[in-house]
C-alpha cells in the first residue's frame, strides 16, 4: 500500500501496466519530456524510452487514429487526451471507427486502446478546461467508460482498461487530482469495470454519482440528518445496474447528481432505467442535480454552475419530505 | 453551364511532372519499368482485367438489384493494381470505399467483398488475414490508421510498409493532414497514394484546392512527392516501387499523385449529368487505362488475342462464381447484430437478443 | 398549398428564405453543382449564384468553422452535412464554439448558424450512412435541435431555424424524404420551434416519437386494440415539456420511441423529465424502444435493428397489461 | 536530457529565407521599411513597450494571485505589434491565447483582458466593437473562423482583411488545414501569421513536422508564403504589409512564418525545466526584439532615455489603472449563467436560476 494522490495513482497505474506488458504504449500531448501537464505520465519516457511513451504531434484525431493503427500491429495505445474539452476533435474517429472496427471485422480484430483525460471544473481554468463530456463517450456503441474518484479506484479502473479488449476512455476527476490521497495497493492492481462501490450504507435515500461528484455527495450526505447511502458508479458502461436498483429498492428515493449539462446527461439514463425498472419502488420522484445546460461558465462563477453540497442537501431534502 | 465549363478547364491535368512510361504508340515512345518481364507485365494486366472485370459486373449486378449502392472505379485500375504489386504480401493496403475490390488481388473472395456492397456480414474480413484494413468510408480517416500501423510495424522493428488510398478530395480533410504528419514525424513506412480523379462527387478539383498540383503538399510535411500519369499502370508502379523501397530502407513516407479523371459517375445513385462535361468524359474513356495497357502489351508483344480472351473469361469466372456464393449466403442471423460489438458484451445485449428473437417469433 | 415530399419541402424552405434574406447563404459539400446527394439544394445555385449556394472542399469543422466566421461578417450561414455519420467532425466546432460563442461575447453577438442533415436508418445504405446523431447535438449548451417527420414541418422548421437567432441543428430523417408526400404551405412558412404536434389523440397510451420514427408510432397505434396518443415532439430543444407531461397525465402509460443507440440517447432525457415530474401520473413502467447499443448495422440486417411496428406494439402492450 | 538537447539541436532556426530588417550594430547594417517614418517607428515601439509591460506585470499579478493561469507572450512582442500596425482599425484580428493582449492596441481597456484571466464575465467584449475575435483557447479553431469572416468581407464587396494568429503546434491539427484550406479556395483576404516559437508547450518543433520550414506548408495551399525573423519587428511588419496588400487586391491569403524562440515558460503553470535547455533560453532573452529594436531606434536618432522612460511610464500605467479596474469590478451575478448563452433561452433556465437563487440564499 501507497499513500498516493489521484494523479499519482494514475501514473503508477501505466508504469505498472507498462512494465507488465510491453505491447503497452502511452502517446500524447506532452506525455513525454515534461511527463504531462498534470505529471501523470511523469518518469515514463526515462523509465521506458521514447517508442513507448510518445510526444505526439498536436492533433488529437491524429493520435487516436493513429492508435486504431497502433492495434493493428498489435500495440495497447495508452491515448492521453489533455483536458476534456480537447478531446473533442478526437470524437469522429472514436465515433466511425474506434468503437465499430471490431464489428467490422466480425470480431476477429480487437482494439485494445485506452482513452485518458483530465475532466471536470473546479480548478480555476480558463475557458475549455472544465468540461464533463462523458455523454458523448457513454452514447457511443462499442466504447466503455469509467470515471475513478479515489486514487485506487484511478489505479485499478485504469489497469483495468488497458488490459480490456475493448476501447475504454477513462475521465479523471482532475479537481480531486492533488486534493486528498488514499491508499493504494501496490503492483499490480485491477478494479474491474461493471462494479459500482457503495461509498457510503444508508436507509433513507441514496446519491448516485461518480468522480470528483462522489465527493459532494458525501458531504451532502454529512450534512443530512437521514441515513444517506451514497453509490460510487465507477464504471458508467458497462454499469452496475443491479446495485443501481438495489439501492433504489433499498431506499426509494433517489437523487442522481453529475457534472456536465442536464439535458442528456448520464443522469438522464440513470433515471430512465429507474422509470423502467424500479416504478413500483421509488417513494418519491428522481430527480437529478447536474450542471446547467449553459456553457461552462469562467471561472469566478463556476462554483453557482458546479453542483453544490448545498443542491445536493436540497433535492435529497425534497425528496424526504416528499 | 459556364460556370461548370470554367470550373472543368482548370481541372484538367496540368502536365507537370507527370511521369510516363507507357507511350502512345505514335511520337511518344514506350519506356520500361527495370525488372518488370513478361511475367510480371502480365500479372499487372490480369490483375487490372480483375479489377476492371469486377467493376463492370458490379455496375450490372446493381442494377439488377443484386447488390446495393457501389461506388464504380472504372478507370482507376491502374493505379490499384500498378500500386498493388509494388507490395510484398505482408505489407498492410488501407483501402477507401473506391478500392473496394482491391482485396481480390491478394484472394480476398470476390464473394466477401460482393456480400459487403450487398450489406451482408459475409462482407466481413479479418484484416490480419490479408493484411488489407477494412474498407473506408469516412473521406481519409483511414490515413491516420495507415500511419500507426506502418508506425507500428517500424517499432516492431519489422520491415513491412502499409499503403492507404484516397482521393483528391480527402486532402481537403483534416484527418487526412493529420495522419500524413504523423506518418512524417514518425518516420512511418508508409506510402500516401492520392488518387486525383480531378472530382469529388460533383466537387471539381479546382474547388477543392488552390494547390498547382496536390503533391505540393508533400513539401509541408517534409516528405518526398511524385506526380504519375494515373492512367500509365507502369508509372504508378515504379514510382509506388520506389516509395515502397524508400520506405523500408527508413526513409518514411511518400506521397504519390497519381493524376487520372473520373470518366465514371461517383457512384451508382450518382448522376453526374448536371455537373460534369461529357465531352471531357469521352476523352477519358477514349484514353483509358486498360486499352493503353493492352497497346503496350501488343506493342511489346507480351499480349495476343487468345491470351487476352482466356484472361477475361478467367476473370468474369471470378465474378460469376463471387456473385453466385455471395447469393447463396444463408440470410444473416440477428444475433450478429450483438455479437461481435464487444469482446466481453454486456448481459443487457443478451436480454436485448432474446427480446428480439421473440418479437420476430423466432 | 403543394403537395411535396419532406426532401422537396426543405428545398422550398431554403429557396423562400434566401429570397427572403440575402445574407442567407447555402454552403455544403456538392450542395451547389449537383444540388446535393438527395437534391435538397436544387436550384440553388442558379438562382442565387456561387456566392450564395457554395460547394465547399471537403472539410465538415472547415464547414461549420468558417460558419461561425460568416456569421461574424453578418450572414446566416445554413451548413448542409451530408450524411448523419460525416457530421461528426463538426463536433468540435459545435462543441467549443457554435454553442458558446454568443455567451463569450456576452450576448453581444448572435451566431444564426443552420446545421442540416439527412439522418437515419433502413435506406440500404453502406455502412455510417445512417447514424442517428441527435444525442451529440442536444447535449451540447447553445445549441437547439428539431426534427420534422411530415413535409410541412420540414419547411417550416428549418424556416425557423434559419430565422433564429441562436445555432439550431436540423436532422431530417432520409427515410421519408421520398416516401409520402403531404400538405406544404407555398411562401413563406414557419413553425415555431419549441412546439410538439399532437399526431393522434387517445387516452390509453402515449407513443412519444420524432422523425421517422413517428410514422412507426401511427402504424403501431393502428394495430393496437386501445386509444393510442401518438406525440410528434418535432423540436428536441427546446422541448415541449408540457406536451409531453400533459399526455402522460392523461394515459399515465408512455413508450419513448428514438432510432439512435439507447444509452443517453433522447428518450432517457424524456424518461428523467417524466421520472421528476410525472411520477404520480405514471399508471405503468416508462419504456424506451430504441436502437440498440451497438453499431448501425450492415443493412441486411439493419431492419432488426430500428424500432419496428411489432416492438411498439410490443411495449405498449406489456404497459396496458401492467 | 540528452534527448532533449538533441531536440533542441534541430529545433534552432534554420536561417533559410529569414527576412530580416534590423541589422545587429555591427556587421549586419540596419535597413528601413518604406514608408515607415519616426512616427511610425514609434507607434511600433510604443506598442511592443505596452505589450512587454502587459505581460511582465501579468506574470507579478499571478504570483500576488490577482489574475489566475496567464499565457506569458514575453518575446513575442515583436511578431504581435509588426503585424498589428500592418492593419488598419476595421480589419479583423482572431487571436489565441498567447494574444491575448493584442486587443489593448486597438483600445481594447487592459481591465477586460485582465478581468479574462481572472474568470471574471467583465472579460467579455463584442468582437464587433473592436474587429477582434475573442481569445481561442481550443489551439487552431480560430482559424476556420478568420477564413470565414474573411470570405464573408469579400463576399460584401468590402476592402476589409483579416489576420489570424496560431502557433507552430497549430499546424498539425486538421483545423489549420481545413481552415488554411478555405481560406485559400475562397480566396479570402486572410494573413495567417504562425507564430513558430519553436515549442507547443513541452513538445519541440521537431517533433511537431518534418518540413524543414513551415512556410513550406503555403505550397500545398497554393497560396504566397513568407517567412520572417520573428524577433524583428520590422521584418514582421514588412511582410505583413505585403500579405495585407495582396489580400486587398482580392490575391487571396498569405502565410507568414515569423520565427522566434519561446524565452519563458509556456504558461505560469508550466515549468519547462525538464525539458528545455537553459543556454539556449539565455540566448534567445539575450537577443529579445524589444531590446534590438531599442537599438535599433537608438542607431536611427529616434529613441532617447527621457521618451523611452515616458513610453514605460504609460504603460505601466495604463497596467495600474488596469488592474485596478479589474479588481473593483463587482462580484458577477449568478444570472450571468444563463443571460447570454442563447438568445431565446428557454423557460426552464428562468426555473434553474430561481432555484439556485434560493440555495445560495439570495
Ligand atoms: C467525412 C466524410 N464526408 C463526406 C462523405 C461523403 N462522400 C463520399 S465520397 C465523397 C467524395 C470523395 O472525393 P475524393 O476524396 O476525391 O475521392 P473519390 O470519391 O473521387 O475517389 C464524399 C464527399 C464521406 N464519405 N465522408
Ligand atoms: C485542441 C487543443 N489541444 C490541446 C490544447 C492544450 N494546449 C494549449 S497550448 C498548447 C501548445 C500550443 O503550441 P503552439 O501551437 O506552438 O502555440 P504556442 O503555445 O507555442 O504559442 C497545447 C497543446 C489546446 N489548447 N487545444
Ligand atoms: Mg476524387
Ligand atoms: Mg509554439
Amino acid at each position: 500500500m501507497s499513500d498516493l494522490y489521484l494523479v499519482e495513482a494514475v501514473n503508477d497505474a501505466l508504469r505498472v501496466e507498462m512494465e507488465r506488458d510491453e505491447d503497452v504504449l502511452v502517446i500524447g500531448e506532452d506525455v513525454g519530456r515534461s511527463g504531462g501537464v498534470f505529471r501523470a505520465t511523469a518518469g515514463l519516457l526515462d523509465r521506458f524510452g521514447p517508442d513507448r511513451c510518445v510526444d505526439t504531434p498536436l492533433a488529437e484525431a491524429g493520435i487516436l487514429g493513429s492508435a486504431v493503427g497502433l492495434c493493428m500491429a498489435g500495440f495497447r495505445p495508452v491515448c492521453e487526451m489533455q483536458y476534456d474539452a480537447f478531446s473533442y476533435p478526437c470524437l469522429d474517429q472514436l465515433i466511425t471507427h474506434v468503437g465499430r472496427y471490431r464489428w467490422r471485422t466480425g470480431g476477429k480484430m480487437t482494439f485494445p486502446i485506452t482513452v485518458r483525460m483530465p475532466y471536470g471544473g473546479g480548478v480555476r481554468a480558463p475557458e475549455l478546461h472544465d468540461d464533463s463530456p462523458e455523454t458523448y463517450y457513454v452514447h457511443t456503441p462499442g466504447i466503455k467508460v469509467a470515471i475513478p474518484s479515489t486514487p485506487a479506484d484511478a489505479k485499478g479502473l485504469l489497469a483495468a482498461a488497458i488490459r480490456d479488449p475493448d476501447p475504454v476512455v477513462i475521465l479523471e476527476p482532475k479537481l480531486v487530482y492533488r486534493t486528498e490521497r488514499g491508499q493504494v495497493p501496490d503492483g499490480e492492481y485491477v478494479v474491474p469495470l461493471g462494479e459500482a462501490r457503495l461509498a457510503r450504507e444508508g436507509s433513507d435515500v441514496t446519491l448516485v454519482a461518480y468522480g470528483a461528484m462522489v465527493r459532494v455527495c458525501e458531504r451532502a450526505a454529512d450534512a443530512l440528518d437521514a441515513s444517506v447511502e451514497v453509490l460510487d458508479l465507477r464504471s458508467l458502461k458497462p454499469l452496475d445496474e443491479q446495485a443501481l436498483l438495489a439501492s433504489a429498492a433499498k431506499t426509494g428515493r433517489v437523487v442522481l447528481v453529475q457534472e456536465a449539462p442536464r439535458t442528456c446527461g448520464y443522469a438522464a439514463e440513470l433515471a430512465a432505467i429507474l422509470a423502467e425498472k424500479a416504478l413500483l419502488d421509488l417513494r418519491a420522484p428522481v430527480v437529478r442535480v447536474t450542471g446547467y445546460d449553459v456553457p461552462y461558465p469562467y471561472w469566478a462563477i463556476e462554483d453557482a454552475y458546479m453542483p453544490s453540497v448545498a443542491r445536493v442537501v436540497g433535492a435529497a431534502r425534497s425528496l424526504l419530505d416528499f | 453551364m459556364g460556370r461548370v465549363r470554367a470550373a472543368m478547364a482548370s481541372t484538367v491535368p496540368a502536365e507537370r511532372d507527370l511521369r510516363r512510361v507507357i507511350g502512345d504508340g505514335g511520337s511518344i515512345p514506350d519506356g520500361e519499368v527495370e525488372g518488370v518481364g513478361e511475367q510480371g507485365l502480365l500479372d499487372l494486366y490480369r490483375s487490372m482485367v480483375l479489377l476492371r472485370t469486377y467493376d463492370e459486373r458490379s455496375v450490372i449486378y446493381h442494377r439488377q438489384g443484386r447488390i446495393g449502392t457501389y461506388a464504380i472505379f472504372w478507370g482507376h485500375e491502374a493505379i490499384q493494381a500498378g500500386s498493388f504489386h509494388a507490395l510484398e504480401d505482408d505489407d498492410w493496403i488501407f483501402p477507401s470505399y473506391r478500392e473496394s475490390a482491391i482485396g481480390l488481388l491478394r484472394g480476398l473472395p470476390a464473394a466477401t467483398v460482393l456480400s459487403w456492397w450487398r450489406g451482408h456480414p459475409a462482407g466481413w474480413w479479418n484484416p490480419a488475414d490479408y493484411n488489407l484494413a477494412s474498407i473506408c468510408v469516412p473521406i481519409a480517416t483511414q490515413v491516420p490508421h495507415a500511419a500507426g500501423l506502418a508506425w507500428g510495424k517500424r517499432l516492431r522493428g519489422e520491415s513491412t510498409c502499409a499503403l492507404t488510398f484516397f482521393g483528391d478530395g480527402a486532402t481537403s480533410e483534416g484527418a487526412f493532414h493529420e495522419g500524413a504528419n504523423f506518418a512524417a514525424v514518425m518516420r512511418a513506412p508508409l506510402v500516401l497514394l492520392c488518387n486525383n480523379n480531378q472530382w469529388a462527387i460533383s466537387t471539381p478539383l479546382s474547388a477543392q484546392t488552390k494547390a498547382e498540383a496536390l503533391v505540393d503538399k508533400a513539401l509541408g510535411y517534409g516528405i518526398p512527392g511524385v506526380r504519375v500519369d494515373g492512367g500509365d499502370v507502369l508509372a504508378v508502379h515504379e514510382a509506388t516501387r520506389e516509395a515502397v523501397s524508400r520506405a523500408r530502407a527508413g526513409g518514411g513516407p511518400t506521397f504519390i499523385e497519381a493524376v487520372t479523371y473520373r470518366a465514371a459517375p461517383h457512384a451508382t445513385a450518382d448522376d453526374p449529368g448536371p455537373y460534369i462535361d461529357p465531352a471531357r468524359v469521352e476523352e477519358a474513356r477514349a484514353n483509358e487505362c486498360l486499352g493503353r495497357f493492352e497497346g503496350y502489351l501488343r506493342r511489346q508483344g507480351v499480349l495476343h488475342d487468345d491470351l487476352e480472351q482466356a484472361i477475361k473469361a478467367d476473370a468474369i469466372a471470378v465474378m460469376r462464381a463471387g456473385i453466385a456464393a455471395a447469393e447463396a449466403e444463408p440470410a444473416a442471423d440477428v444475433s450478429l447484430l450483438f455479437e461481435h460489438a464487444l469482446a466481453e458484451p454486456p448481459a443487457s445485449f443478451a436480454h436485448d437478443l432474446a427480446d428480439l428473437r421473440r418479437i420476430l417469433g423466432e
